[in-house]
């Protein structure tokens, strides 16, 4: 199976890509189902190449019917097999949401534990291609408030290349959130998994001076503000979630309680935000070892205007993060 | 095919409609004692569908339905008893108390509910359909849903898919001319319903849907020509609904000589007067049957009466699989 | 106009049904177009007794089409009509979420101001009728996410019967939640309004040992916790947010401040519930003047399971509420 | 009708095209300077369509379109400076730089977007229609979709919600037989796409989207029984995207040779070749029309240049009404 080894370094986009060849060379109930997904070769070339490799069955085309073919996803993995459903972006899957909260997410409770769903859904995520505001959402925080889902967002080449299958072992269905503008980022994800189980989160950054709690698009953000500190002495932990839900509240703690001063960073809109989530989550149960309230840099809340000045002024950047950094660290 | 339908078979379908009937009826005073709650659909007058239908089904088929399933679950074997218990929130129904008289399940039965939302469940047949045909077994899938839901682009896009890849669905159109109180004219542009298959190339078509030797011969053909490959038909079933859409409905929108017209095409005495059950369903015989049903809902009852509640620990299980993490 | 005045006591149906009435009289730009509202009544028999008063051209009955009827109340917006569109509950209107989203919510945006959408949309939430895991939501708080789209909940009859009129005169969509459990709550609305427009937060009890800030289907819940603590000779405030999109954060921090304590009620499922976004805003902006962290009652993470035992487990009460405010009060 | 063509509309007609062809090439141009982002779909070969269409149109009349719209939007008058602008992200453009290529506004002239959500505008054309029949209001909403569309329920739904309360609105299906890189056949079941509207009750033809006197004959019967109280129509142009989907598209899923073929039926060679034009579009013609619209495109490419973008600070504007609180 030498098309499933990496050499060296490759792009997210190929991480993926050999994550989704890698599980379907092993488990033949595995298949990719969704739009131009085959002919075209995905919205995105993540699954270029695939169809000639693996045939129409299996990289399958499907028709723009969002609802029918995430619900036949649906139904297929509750009859034994393991589809990847792939949604060419978040914005477009408002059009299957009756069936990811009220058939995936409930019919294992519906039914008294008798039909788990092990779906996996794919998805690109985000904003900062200047696509204006019908392409540019960040709605997975909205996914990862309902029981049923599992949530994962993927921020580096080598969760890219290793999460997927802990998500296709996973017995429920679970979403996996790629930030577009990932796509083309360069690393080395080895030849094995080196990060724990997509569950928890990773610290990939250790500083003492302040916690810098983000996932996917926004990491390389966090990680570009967190070496501009550096520069100036200051070291921050990066804490990368990775899994929305569950969330590892082990991990959020840690890094709160010992650092003290806590900035979470999140591309959705302020308002009702994953953010918003942690922070209340820290607050709830950290209260007493905070030496400064939980501050968020969030997008701002507009639908994203297509004018790249204006885009960039409505997302977080490595210089907010920074003036967030600094600003926790005055508090208090 | 009708001479194929036995004495035997006559009564054994007689028995199947009245067990559904008796059942809904236990129901209702059930529901009026509070000891049934939540939405209660009633499926009273439309038999001879599920009956019809279920009997055409083999056991590695696959059934998907509505809100208004009962008579759905019990044709298709689900346990009265376990149905009775679900509906009572018991833990030993169907769904451990967690579905209620919307979410019956029996994955033993491939019974895969039970869904609420209307048009929900088509998607999600036509991936069990789509699995089955990526296996190369040889299942059939039959779902269920009302005419309304024929409005929802959820139905148009499942009718598509499932007859663009030519798969093993029977859908089952349940017209019983009204979904809640909007009549189909008020609807649907074209109320010819079959006719829609037509825009996606699917066989169609309709049937007296209170007769259940019609119905079960449509079905039989319906699903003989989906197991040969032959792709997913579409099964109008022209039926009425004798009750209230649920139990807090004022019906003002249908008249009242209207139900009375169609109660006269009951699916009981539609069969009781068809030739072959001539001197088949005679007063023994019909009271040996309706006394065997009292029993079995009798029995059912008292299950469900003397099942166990969940225990309130128990609350947040299956919201994951306990085999996850 | 005698049909608009109201006599004594009312229930909130009623009065939701008077003003939507009222509406219906004084503008003829205003129509309510939904499913069965009509000849069925309406399903939560609101609607009841209009179509015999207005006409199946401004009653209008809709196929189950709530993509179609939502999109098609966006355009008669747009085109100068003012739409009272009604989805019989939230967990249905996951189907008509494309168009609330990626239009509603964006086209005055997308059209560099060209394009209002002055539309409200009507819609039952919450749980607590054994209706299970399809029929039982709470997602008024994801809807708050969203930029472009205002939310209302009325909690009590006044404002049934009088915040209907505010959200019309609104250019902008206006998403309106009628908890389905205050249907038959009684009250006297008067003649006219006595609270302030929809958008400001009220305090609906006063008391300066703690903080409940709460919204619709939860009000009653924690107005009769407020009555047993008063009974203990325990006085708090109750917050009613009446609108949760935008949030009157001014009313929020001045209710923390002064009693350093808050309880946040609100029948969404806890993680990413608009609880959260709450405790972070007043975390955000009043940290040193709280003497406890901001404590949330929510749902459990659960579909709604029918049976019900289970069904009132997972939901909030009066007693859980009374115990996080013991418990608000004992911490720090 | 053909014969109304005079040799003016003939060059007007052409003229039209002509404009939207080179406004395009200028924007490939534009893109690879990095003036233009985001995504960029070409109508380039589908422009008779736009053209045919627009011009059966009244003023009160309101059109929907997609995210591949610049041909819509200049057919109905949005000035080319004012999209060019548009697409610079300047606040001199039509959307003042908030929606760039795929949403173009010009509510002035009814035009109502520049939908990038396929199958999304349909719903939003209804309720324009839905408004002006309430109101008794003559006008017709032109909504243009393509033949990918179909496959959604959004589109499904809005057929049936048109021709059940006969609301005036055109259905201009733009079947160029791709969405992105999936042919028709492998999108639908039943690729007779005027077939479907059947299944609706509703009136439905299909036309050389390549010949504008072709569509506008068609277009004008269209509208013209729409305006009569007729109820909706469902019209197919079939046309062919010379171009790929948009920026990104390596074009894996067709033939060179496929491309070539439709590009033997060029619109601007369909019309120069019909007899109406014959001596009407000689090459002094042809050469002044290139010429004026070469001015036209020149002076949209300087005004985007010159124009200012919108301050920062206003980043949050047209959230919210300005007259709502
Ligand atoms: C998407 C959705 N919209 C609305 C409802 C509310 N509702 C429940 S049953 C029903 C009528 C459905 O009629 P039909 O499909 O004909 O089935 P029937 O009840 O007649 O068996 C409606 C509108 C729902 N459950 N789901
Ligand atoms: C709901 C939705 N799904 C997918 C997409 C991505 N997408 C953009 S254009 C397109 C193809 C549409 O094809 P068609 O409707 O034939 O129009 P054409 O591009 O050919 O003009 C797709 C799949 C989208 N914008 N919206
Ligand atoms: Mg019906
Ligand atoms: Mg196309």
């Amino acid at each position: 199976m030498t098309t499933t080894t990496t050499t060296a370094t490759q792009t997210y986009r190929e991480a993926m890509r050999a994550a989704i060849r890698e599980a379907m060379q092993r488990d033949p109930r595995v298949f990719l189902m969704g739009e131009d997904v085959g002919r075209y070769g995905g919205c995105f070339a993540v699954s270029k190449g695939l169809l000639e490799e693996f045939g129409p069955e299996r990289i399958r085309d499907t028709p723009l019917s969002e609802s029918a073919f995430v619900g036949a996803g649906i139904g297929a993995a509750i009859a034994g097999m393991r589809p990847i459903v792939e949604i060419m972006t978040v914005n477009f899957s408002l059009l299957a949401l009756d069936q990811i909260l009220n058939n995936a997410a409930t019919l294992l409770h519906m039914s008294g534990g008798q039909v788990p769903v092990p779906l996996v859904i794919r998805m690109t995520t985000g904003a900062g291609r200047q696509l204006a505001a019908q392409h540019s959402h960040s709605l997975e925080g909205w996914y990862a408030h309902v029981p049923g889902l599992k949530v994962l967002a993927p921020g580096t080449v080598d969760d890219a290349r290793w999460m997927l299958a802990g998500a296709l072992a996973d017995p429920d269905p679970v979403l996996l959130f790629e930030h577009a503008a990932l796509y083309n980022m360069e690393g080395d994800p080895g030849e094995s998994p080196t990060q724990p189980d997509p569950w928890s989160a990773v610290l990939r950054r250790r500083g003492e001076a302040a916690s810098v709690i983000t996932y996917g698009g926004s990491l390389p953000k966090c990680l570009a503000a967190a070496d501009a500190l550096e520069a100036r002495g200051v070291a921050v932990d990066v804490l990368d979630l990775r899994s929305l839900r569950p969330l590892d509240d082990a991990a959020l703690l840690a890094t709160a309680r010992r650092t003290r001063r806590v900035v979470v960073v999140d591309e959705g809109w302020r308002s009702g935000s994953l953010a918003a989530e942690i922070s209340a989550r820290i607050t709830e149960q950290a209260f007493y070892d905070l030496d400064a309230p939980v501050l968020r840099v969030c997008s701002a809340e507009v639908p994203m205007p297509y004018a790249k000045h204006l885009e960039e002024a409505a997302l977080p950047h490595p210089d907010t993060i920074v003036a967030a950094v600094d600003q926790v660290m005055r508090d208090g | 095919m009708t001479a194929a339908l036995t004495a035997d078979l006559v009564r054994a379908r007689y028995r199947e409609m009245l067990r559904i009937r008796r059942f809904e009826e236990r129901c209702v005073e059930l529901y009026s004692a509070t000891k049934i709650r939540g939405f209660l659909h009633l499926y009273i007058g439309e038999e001879a569908v599920a009956v019809g239908v279920m009997s055409t089904l083999a056991d590695g088929d696959a059934v998907v339905a509505t809100y208004r399933e009962h008579g759905h679950a019990l044709a298709r074997g689900v346990p009265a008893d376990s149905i009775m218990a679900e509906m009572f929130g018991k833990v030993a129904g169907c769904s451990r108390g967690r579905g209620g008289s919307m979410h019956l399940f029996d994955v033993g039965r491939r019974f895969y509910g039970g869904n609420a939302i209307v048009g929900g469940g088509l998607p999600v047949a036509v991936g069990l359909a789509l699995a089955d045909r990526m296996r190369g077994e040889p299942n059939v899938t039959a779902c269920f849903f009302g005419e309304g839901a024929v409005a929802e682009g959820e139905f148009r896009e499942c009718m598509n898919l499932a007859a663009l890849w030519r798969l093993p669905v029977l859908f089952c159109c349940e017209n019983n001319l009204y979904a809640m109180g909007t009549a189909l004219a008020r609807s649907e542009a074209e109320t010819d319903l079959a006719l829609k298959a037509t825009g996606y190339g699917m066989a169609a078509w309709s049937v007296d849907g209170m007769d259940v030797v019609a119905v079960e011969d449509a079905a039989r053909r319906a699903v003989e020509s989906i197991r040969g490959g032959g792709g997913p038909v579409f099964l109008e079933c022209r039926t009425y609904r004798f009750r209230a859409h649920s139990m807090y409905d004022p019906e003002l929108y249908r008249e009242k000589s209207e139900v009375e017209a169609w109660k006269q095409r009951d699916p009981l005495l539609v069969l009781a007067n068809r030739e072959e059950a001539a001197g088949v369903l005679d007063d023994a015989t019909v009271a040996a049957i309706e006394a065997a049903v009292a029993d079995e809902i009798d029995t059912a009852v008292a299950f469900a009466e003397e099942a166990a509640f969940e225990p309130l620990e128990e609350l947040t299980r299956f919201v994951y699989s306990e085999d996850g993490r």
